[in-house]
């Protein structure tokens, strides 16, 4: 958190809070495919469907960055699209989260070594949490998103 | 709408991002007054340089890499790879491996039809069949977990075999999911052909007579549509298919709404086929033994995708490793079916042409240049929609 | 139809290329000819509706190691690459085989007579550096905005990009 | 009727009007989420989500891209709310009676209505981002197709009372029979109006999620997106007490104001998840062909009765 300036009374402390309890409990989130092959994507979208739901948790898919604060992101950031999920990342307010889905969005994955690929997600923006499987189950990543929003708590 | 430096830069915006099904790409038109005489794609979002990949990788290590080409049909994937080793090798398969790999092909083609129809429905803004496919799709996918132990990628085939069995009880659990999708299967039907708003956005679309879609070579349900009976399962039958005959589903009219229902009625001949497959399960064991380093020799596979043919080229020089493998996906020939169906066409019929061809072109990005020859503008697809709409009123 | 039949008219339709035909196995012919005359066969093809185009697939043959006893004056025979026009129609599979040297990878394009092999032709342009000669377009297909002219991936020379090459890339 | 008069500082910023419209916007917004993800066989938000998601944008960082008039970017969002919140003035909210109403109201409650969404379209054609202009001339095209038909329709139950005060439709309205049965037509134009202002789909095509990102409001984020989207949740509020006062038997106290817009919201949530978006000339055709051929039958029809009433 950019360190705010002090404000004398115990005001601060519960605007605090109450911007916390905020941030926990809507994380809009968008989500960004950067060469995966949308094993993870369908299982990001099984998650908003009745079965798991994530709208439980407040998280909705928005379209525009400007509207999200997760990024949600799959795939070995190819070539062609590392300089886009790089515009996409800056276009989003802050405070701003990532999420990585999948091995591939880890560590490259089974395409480690491909030419056309950069590796991992880390290498291009700041990472707040990994969900590794290929794919994830949605259970796996709504546990993360939870995991990301516990984090906030601190 | 600011005009470009030169005609071939073009600007994509993070449009809306879906489940890309292949792809994401980018269309450029060249157009004289308002008849379209040059389209061109643009793909390489997603590539990923899998074709060489294969060449510093054993046999083994391929059948992973090459199954993660697509979440969606990563079966069809490894099984076209796995017979084409097979065929390098000369190697012949216990029947009952193959039976159990054309049963999973199958389910697979449920769980793709009904993804294709739940994002097809949310791309025109219809968000309850969305979600109510998705929620049926979950029993598939629970069978297939049950099956072979993962959701989406199944890694079911093994060189020379399948490392899955199928026991009675697994059996039963699949008859009754299938009777279940069966009665909802009815209901997607009346829902996709009665649902007034939902053919006010279909019914007529895109229309493709049969010559057309011969010529401009589309594969699978898209080409059905249309009334082309081409069908790897029947034309050229792999793995079990000799055994359980499917009948081809083709449609007459070729617009968007028959190739809703032509999607719909494979779901039925599915259905079908899995009841047939899992009453006469040959016995026998699961895998044969394929040599380490497979003969010089070169060999073609070709499968049934839920999108269509997909090719597979193999060429090995005797060593551990594969000399070239080519994957041509089904997605690829929609694609350029669809670049040349476009010369000819008024540039306002566009944006309805693209979604009718294959729905899942709409998650590609939204813009499309149009190089005029009095300069070229960059317009989003939606403008392109709204120039279309402006054009007719 | 089935293969026996569908191959035997095929043999009927190419038999000016007689002499280049060979079986590998029964339900494929290969039939081997020089880059000028495959418009000619792939119009009769056409013509006479014998399947569809299914792939184009390129193959690198790079030039065979010079061995030790290579004498100086015999220069290093010319890599070729081979491009495969793969037929099919039902179960037979009819490959045209052109192969041509690396110094002038030059193939008529087809496109005039097939209008939906120009995305193969792109993607074969792309990865294996041959030239179709009148293609309509010949943008890049799948390589990035951003990738060194001349750099083929799909030859055997391309061995991948060497750390320095990547740091360049990714800044 | 229970004439309470409370002082008007207090009626403007605490009771029908501010503080307890905010909260009853996102109460009705959470009921709409709701309802719509039940429909879907989803579970839907828990019931302090709209609070959560305003607080959120409220603390986000707020981006004013280049290309922007900057003044004009800030000032919209205030302006389209404070619209949304003056027309509340005019409407019986909770049953009370209207705290300021004087003849011929009704006209400047709707002018009130269309400058929040004309505020929308205003604030899309602002910036520079393809998406949101074509959200901008989307919103703009949309509200000149349906304002028309849901401005007559409000006018059949403004004849009957003979006369343009919203309280006095309102009374008339509680004494005599439920104008819905009396003026069916009217009733049906004037809730799918209220969708159409609203737009929910199927007229949601100004955002359609998965074709031009959110529509005019791509651009803003943080505070001009919450004051927005409060900006509709009132508008949702004030548009359900008005069809409901005219048509459903007026409102005398907050019991009958609860369930009659609740139930009116469920009759709504139900339409929004039977049908797929409407293409924008779908309903463009669908407002001007339909829509006002019926709300014009539907007049002409009150005129002669009221002709032979009298006669």
């Amino acid at each position: 958190m950019e360190a705010e300036t002090k404000l004398a009374s115990p005001w601060h402390d519960v605007m605090e809070q109450v911007k916390t309890w905020a941030r926990i409990n809507s994380p809009w989130a968008i989500h960004y495919n950067s060469g995966s092959c949308n094993g993870c994507d369908i299982e990001i979208l099984a998650t908003l469907t009745p079965r798991y739901d994530m709208e439980r948790f407040g998280v909705k898919l928005q379209g525009s960055p400007r509207h999200a604060d997760v990024l949600i992101c799959t795939g070995p950031v190819t070539r062609q699209s590392r300089e886009r999920l790089l515009r996409t990342y800056e276009q989003m307010p802050d405070p701003k989260f990532v999420i990585a889905v999948g091995s591939c969005a880890l560590s490259g994955g089974v395409f480690q070594g491909c030419y056309n690929i950069i590796g991992s997600i880390s290498e291009v923006i700041p990472v707040n949490m990994f969900i590794p499987g290929c794919p994830p189950r949605p259970e796996a990543i709504i546990y993360g998103v939870v995991q990301l929003l516990e984090g906030l708590k601190k | 709408m600011e005009s470009l430096a030169n005609q071939k830069k073009f600007i994509v915006p993070i449009g809306p991002q879906h489940p890309a099904l292949k792809e994401p790409g980018h269309f450029e038109f060249t157009v004289d007054g308002e008849i379209i005489t040059g389209a061109s794609v643009r793909l390489g979002y997603v590539h990923r340089g899998i074709e060489k990949g294969t060449e510093s990788r054993t046999w083994i290590q391929n059948l992973y890499l090459l199954e993660r080409i697509c979440g969606i049909c990563s079966h069809v994937h490894a099984l076209a790879y796995a017979l084409g080793v097979e065929k390098l090798g000369n190697v012949d398969v216990p029947p009952r491996a193959q039976a159990i790999r054309t049963l999973v092909a199958e389910m697979e083609r449920i769980h793709s039809h009904l993804l294709w129809l739940g994002v097809a429905a949310h791309e025109g803004g219809f968000d309850t069949l969305f979600m109510y496919t998705w929620r049926d799709r979950e029993t598939v996918m629970d069978l297939l977990e049950g099956l072979t132990g993962n959701r989406v990628h199944y890694s079911v085939n093994v060189l020379g075999g399948v490392k899955v069995d199928v026991d009675e009880k697994q059996a039963d659990a699949i008859r009754r999911g299938v009777d279940f999708l069966e009665e909802r299967t009815k209901y997607y039907m009346k829902v996709v052909t009665t649902d007034e708003t939902f053919l006010g956005r279909t019914r007529g679309v895109g229309k493709m007579t049969t010559e057309q879609a011969d010529e401009l070579g589309t594969v699978g349900p898209t080409g059905r549509a249309s009334g082309l009976t081409r069908d790897i399962r029947v034309d050229a039958p792999y793995a079990a298919y000799p055994l359980y005959p499917v009948q081809v589903v083709t449609g007459t009219s070729g617009d968007l709404l028959e190739r809703f229902i032509v999607r719909i009625k494979e779901l039925y001949e599915t259905y079908r086929l899995i009841r047939l497959i899992l009453d006469k399960m040959p016995t026998g064991e699961l895998t044969a033994r394929i040599p380490r380093r497979i003969p010089e020799n070169e060999a073609i596979s070709r499968v049934e995708a839920p999108r269509g043919e997909l090719f597979y080229f193999l060429k090995s020089n005797g060593s551990e490793m594969p000399e070239r493998i080519k994957v041509r996906t089904p997605s690829i020939c929609n694609w350029s079916s669809v670049i040349n169906f476009a010369v000819g066409l008024k540039l306002a019929d566009m944006p309805m042409v693209l979604s009718g061809m294959d729905p899942c072109f709409s998650c590609n990005d939204r813009l499309v240049v149009v190089n005029r020859p009095t300069g070229s503008q960059v317009w989003t697809w939606e403008e392109l929609r709204q120039y279309g709409i402006n054009y007719y009123r | 139809m089935d293969i026996t039949s569908s191959l035997q008219n095929a043999e009927a339709l190419l038999n000016l290329w007689m002499h280049g035909m060979d079986y590998p196995d029964l339900s494929r012919i290969d039939v081997t000819l020089p880059p000028r005359e495959l418009k000619s066969a792939v119009s009769i093809l056409k013509k006479a509706h014998w399947g569809y185009l299914s792939a184009i697939t390129g193959l690198d043959r790079p030039a065979p190691a010079p061995t030790a006893q290579d004498s100086a004056n015999v220069p290093a025979p010319d890599g070729a690459i081979e491009v495969l026009y793969q037929f099919c129609e039902g179960a037979a599979v009819l490959t045209l085989r052109v192969s041509v040297p690396y110094s002038a990878a030059i193939i008529p394009s087809i496109c005039s007579i097939i209008p939906y092999a120009t995305l193969y032709e792109r993607e074969a342009m792309e990865l294996f550096g041959v030239t179709f000669k009148n293609t309509p377009d010949s943008d890049r297909l799948v390589l990035p905005d951003d990738w060194p002219v001349g750099v083929y991936p799909l030859r055997k020379s391309f061995t991948g990009f060497t750390d320095a090459q990547k740091e360049e890339m990714v800044e | 009727m229970t004439t309470i008069t409370l002082p008007a500082l207090i009626i403007l910023l605490i009771f029908p009007g501010g503080l307890f419209l905010l909260a009853s916007g996102l109460v009705y917004e959470w009921v709409d989420r709701k309802l719509v993800a039940r429909f879907q066989n989803r579970v839907g938000p828990r019931w302090f989500q709209p609070l959560a998601d305003m607080i959120k944008l409220l603390a986000k960082e707020e981006i004013i891209p280049t290309g922007v008039h900057p003044g004009l970017f800030v000032t919209l969002p205030v302006a389209a709310l404070a619209a949304a919140l003056t027309a509340a003035l005019y409407v019986p909210m909770f049953g009370f009676t209207p705290a300021f109403s004087f003849r011929g109201d009704l006209v400047v409650t709707l002018y009130l209505l269309s400058m929040m969404t004309l505020g929308i379209g205003l604030a899309g054609a602002n910036t520079v981002d393809r998406f949101s202009l074509v959200g901008a001339t989307r919103t703009l095209t949309q509200l000149f197709s349906y304002e028309a038909p849901f401005l007559l329709t409000l006018l059949g139950p403004a004849i009957m009372a003979s006369s343009w005060q919203i309280s006095q439709i309102n009374v008339y309205a509680h004494n005599v029979w439920w104008m819905i049965f009396t003026q069916p037509i009217g009733f049906v134009v004037a809730l799918v109006g209220l969708m159409g202002k609203l737009e929910f789909p199927p007229f949601d095509a100004p955002e359609a999620e998965t074709e031009i990102v959110s529509g005019a409001l791509t651009e803003y984020s943080g505070r001009g997106l919450a004051l927005f989207r409060i900006g509709k949740d009132v508008e949702l509020v004030i548009g359900l007490t008005l069809v409901v006062a005219f048509y459903l038997g007026g409102l005398a106290n907050p019991l009958e104001f609860l369930i009659k817009t609740l139930v009116l919201l469920l009759v709504m949530a139900g339409l929004q998840s039977l049908f797929a978006r409407l293409r924008i000339d779908q309903t463009v055709g669908l407002w001007w062909r339909i829509g006002a051929v019926l709300a014009l039958i539907q007049l002409l029809a009150i005129i002669i009765g009221r002709f032979i009433g009298r006669v």
